[in-house]
């Protein structure tokens, strides 16, 4: 798939709570093909302890209007320039990079998410829509208010949720939600992204349950493109990159 | 017009802008944001006699103006590179080097041998500097016997463009300069990493797996315009600089110095076609400043 | 509540940070801006036997994330010290460093001497890596012998805390450490500046009269961080660290890799109150992450 | 002079043509003293390349209203950065910084600017003023478009400007106005400011004429409060630090 580099413009820039922000980036031109679980890596200039770019993932995609969602969550400076940027603002990303999800072979989908790895799961969502498979999202956060743009997942499929404090959804981690917890599920394929520790119990789950499931990995990254070989995630194959062999991996794949 | 080539000891470049091995693959990866046969030469990535798969994750640590790296060579071997990889890049119009490494003198004359045998690659690289592996690497670049040695060994057998890439972790670079070229270099690249190590307060451990890796960007710019401007005070081979050059200016910082051309190393994980930008600044600035050669440039600091 | 204090080889400092040489005068500047007496310690201006003008101008050069100088130690000379400017310091309620540098062995000496008389000096810096002066400085710091020779002169007439002031500029500084502590240092400072150098694209000099000047910033701060980590790992002596740090987590990122104090430099001409936010930085450090006493960061990082 | 560190917010941003910005920046409670001459020391952090403070001359101050004005002129990032710098941002400033003008002992005074050199001698003029003094200004330019400022010098004296392509004022340098040409000048006190090159040729003609003449220098600093000791110039008395001896020097004492 073919990589560019562009200035995109700021049209948007909703606070969800006080740590996310999705910006609505609009591409110039006419948006070249991307696939959900590809990312970008935007370049973030003005900080003096900002060198890098930044790897985000596409959050969504209106190909009529030829904008890109970034769901945004500020962890350090270079998220927080991000959140800050403001309508009119240029934003300069290197994109789509990465492998994507894969299409699932059988229609009985749950995609489960913690963090800032929602943000992927809305575009595999609206493509899996799009393929007519309704799925079914799985979200969980420390508290309600971490459970963010809860309306866009609806619109694509049902939403199930955990909070660990119990204030919305089912209390506890993702893992203890009652879809998955049947000694049977109805689950023919699992896709999920977020903190390591969480995806590792669904890939555990998955498993045991011979369900499929593709993992997409947040691994420090310094180039996004298969140029420094900084990313590596440890496979049956050796260490591969997670910036052109992933970020989406086969959880049986990895040596987890 | 600008004459922007370079005679690199023999070799003629088309341009003095070269990529820094370990930071554009093979040049692939980089296809889809230009056409790398614009580019004066192509440094692979670290190629080694046997198969590597480097070091654990995490291998990055980003710092003020630079980062930290500790890749450890992770490369397939250079018999995987000439079977599978160097019959799809061949074709490239401008010049490859292989980047050599090894953990013994052997390791170090076997691999230059194998790529020796291929005609499209006009030189190497000899990396004796590389901070990131537990065995030789820059061992053999900080002490000027264990550098003469390798270099002597491997210029017995490899018949093109030697090219030697220097430590800039030593108390005098220009030292081992010198036994280098009289070992039989026919130019030398500088700086490799410098020796670094960033530790994460909030878990109190070091970020890197290795604890040390190797520093690059713009942050060790004046270090390695010092090198390169020791360098060039007492050898007569050609001059390769690197270290922190974002744009055409950092290059003709370089090249004023001393270096012949100059290589961009982490520049191209922020910018993948920076390298065209520098090529194009560099033509630019020797029209502005009435230079009729790039050539012109290299050594043309007034002290 | 929060033990900051340190024990540096039996001197007591009442927190971790001191200023570094070079970069905080004689305190008096700062007076304005905070009050000194909160200091770990002061380090002098670099102080030789006789008075200096230091090199022409410019003397300074930016760089990223850090700057180039080539002051070379322009002072007035250790007795005009002793006799004007001690006399209106020496109250300072913390504890005040002379750093003693030379051309030669016998200066060294001499100038020690003097400062061995001074009673509220409790102890003196020897800069043996001073980048920026044609005689001695660096050159003492770059071999294990000659920083030997210094040191052991020093110390049969220096009866106080002697602190060593070593140089990154070298292949192996754990070993010159070492050595140091084997001639009789009683701690060891580090990092001095890195050699490096900038050229001016416009006018094709060099920006330092002297072409070459001394590296200091967080550009450095990696390396210095590394040079800590190696020298923690064979000295039994306290460990002072410095090179870039600018805020209290860098300070905490020395600690962790060794350092039982550090000294901040280049931080000051930013933010001339800056050591007052690393002191409580340290502190609100410690509390969150349960520390009862500062010192026991020092080497506390997890390998 | 108690030198501070604040954080003063921009309340305006004038721009004066393509390289010159006018800042007025408020003191959030009162001004301490200040004297013209002196300068301060701005924070620009938002850049990757601008490390240091960036040393500006005083350009003016309100003493009733708490603002100080800064004349801008934008020649590298550091600049350009300030220059950009929007009402309600935050400026932070180490102040006030070096020595004076020193007030003459006698009546007849001209001042001669060139450049951002201009920039002191508006607050000079307007303590001249105050102190019963109606200075003379002289002052030069490229073209007229870099004649600035010229309305806020008219209401302290008189003015008389030079150009070099002749489009305003005298033709040539400052050196080639009438008022500098007289074989028996009627001035006893030059202040001069601008490019080393002018100042030169203006500290000679006083040097002829036995005119007392001070200068003010920029020369690059790291610290300016006498820390580093890197903006040294060369004087009768050896190296002196043109951020605390400084940045005015009589023109005698200078090794010139
Ligand atoms: C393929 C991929 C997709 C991503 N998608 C998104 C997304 O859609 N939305 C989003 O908000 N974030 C996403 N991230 C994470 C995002 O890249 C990091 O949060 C960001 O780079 C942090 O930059 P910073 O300057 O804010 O923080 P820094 O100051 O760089 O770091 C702050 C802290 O976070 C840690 N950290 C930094 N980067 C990462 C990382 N990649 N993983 C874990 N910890 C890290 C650092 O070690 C440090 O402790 C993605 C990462 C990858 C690799
Ligand atoms: C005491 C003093 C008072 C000053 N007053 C003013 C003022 O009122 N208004 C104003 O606009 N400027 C003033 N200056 C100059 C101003 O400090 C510089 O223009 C500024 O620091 C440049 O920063 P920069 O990041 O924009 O440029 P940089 O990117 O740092 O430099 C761009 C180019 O300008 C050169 N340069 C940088 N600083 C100086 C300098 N101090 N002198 C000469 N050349 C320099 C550099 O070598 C480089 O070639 C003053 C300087 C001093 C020392
Ligand atoms: C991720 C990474 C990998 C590198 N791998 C190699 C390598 O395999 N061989 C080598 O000689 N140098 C390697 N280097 C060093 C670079 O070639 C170059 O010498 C150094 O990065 C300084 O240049 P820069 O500041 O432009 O990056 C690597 C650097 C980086 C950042
Ligand atoms: C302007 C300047 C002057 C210095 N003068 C001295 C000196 O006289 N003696 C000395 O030992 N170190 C001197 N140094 C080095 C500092 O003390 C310190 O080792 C170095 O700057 C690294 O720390 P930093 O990055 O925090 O500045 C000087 C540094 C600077 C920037
Ligand atoms: S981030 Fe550079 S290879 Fe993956
Ligand atoms: S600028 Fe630091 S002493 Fe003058």
């Amino acid at each position: 798939m073919k990589k560019y580099v562009d200035d995109f413009k700021v049209i948007k820039n909703e606070r969800l709570n006080h740590e996310y922000v999705v910006l609505t980036l609009q591409h110039p031109g006419k948006l070249p093909p991307m696939l959900p679980g590809q990312f970008v890596e935007v370049r973030v200039d003005n900080g003096p302890n900002t060198f890098l770019r930044r790897p985000i993932s596409i959050h969504d995609i209106d190909e009529e209007n030829n904008t890109m969602l970034l769901l945004v969550q500020e962890i350090g400076e270079g998220t927080q320039l991000m959140c800050a940027l403001k309508e009119g603002d240029t934003c300069n990303m290197v994109y789509p990079l990465g492998n994507s999800f894969a299409m699932p072979d059988k229609p009985r989908v749950l995609l489960v998410g913690g963090g800032c790895g929602i943000a992927p799961l809305l575009f595999m969502g609206r493509r899996l829509k799009a393929n007519g498979i309704e799925p079914q999202f799985l979200l969980g956060a420390r508290t309600a208010e971490g459970l963010i743009a809860l309306d866009a997942f609806k619109q694509l499929g049902t939403v199930h949720t955990t909070t660990e404090d119990g204030s919305v959804g089912t209390k506890g981690f993702v893992i203890h939600h009652p879809v998955m917890r049947t000694q049977t599920p109805d689950i023919d394929q699992i896709y999920t992204c977020g903190p390591e520790a969480m995806m590792k119990v669904v890939a555990k789950y998955a498993g045991n349950h011979n369900i499929k499931c593709q993992v997409s990995l947040e691994n420090h990254m310094a180039c996004g493109f298969g140029a420094c070989l900084c990313c590596v995630a440890e496979t049956l194959d050796g260490n591969k990159c997670t910036c052109t062999d992933g970020p989406v991996f086969d959880s049986t794949y990895l040596k987890w | 017009m600008v004459d922007l080539s370079i005679d690199l000891n023999g070799l003629d470049l088309k341009n003095p802008v070269m990529t820094a091995s370990g930071t554009f693959g093979y040049g692939e990866e980089f296809m889809d944001f230009f056409d790398v046969s614009r580019l004066g030469g192509i440094m692979v990535k670290g190629t080694t006699l046997k198969h590597r798969e480097g070091n654990p994750y995490p291998r990055m640590a980003e710092t003020p103006q630079g980062m930290l790296n500790a890749v450890g060579l992770q490369n397939k071997g250079v018999h995987y590179f000439a079977d599978t990889i160097y019959p799809r890049i061949k074709h490239y119009d401008t010049h490859l080097f292989v980047n050599v490494s090894g953990s013994t003198i052997e390791e170090y004359v076997e691999t230059a041998e194998v790529v020796n045998a291929l005609d499209h690659i006009p030189g190497i690289e000899l990396n004796i500097s590389c901070p990131n592996v537990k065995e030789g690497g820059m061992a053999f670049g900080t002490s000027c016997p264990s550098a003469v040695a390798v270099v002597e060994a491997v210029r017995k057998v490899y018949k093109k463009h030697l090219m030697v890439k220097l430590s800039p972790n030593v108390t005098n670079i220009a030292e081992i300069a010198k036994a280098v070229e009289d070992a039989g270099a026919d130019s030398v690249s500088l700086i490799n990493t410098l020796l670094g190590m960033a530790i994460d307060v909030k878990t109190r451990k070091p970020i890197l797996s290795t604890i040390t890796g190797g520093l690059s960007g713009p942050a060790v710019k004046p270090i390695a315009v010092r090198m390169v401007w020791q360098v060039a005070q007492v050898v007569n081979i050609p001059i390769v600089g690197m270290g922190g050059i974002m744009n055409a200016n950092d290059a003709i910082e370089f090249m004023l110095a001393g270096a012949s051309a100059i290589q961009v190393g982490t520049a191209n994980f922020i910018d993948p076609a920076v390298t065209l930008k520098i090529i194009d600044g560099i033509e630019a600035y020797c029209k502005e400043h009435g230079f009729a050669k790039a050539s012109d440039l290299v050594g043309a600091m007034q002290a």
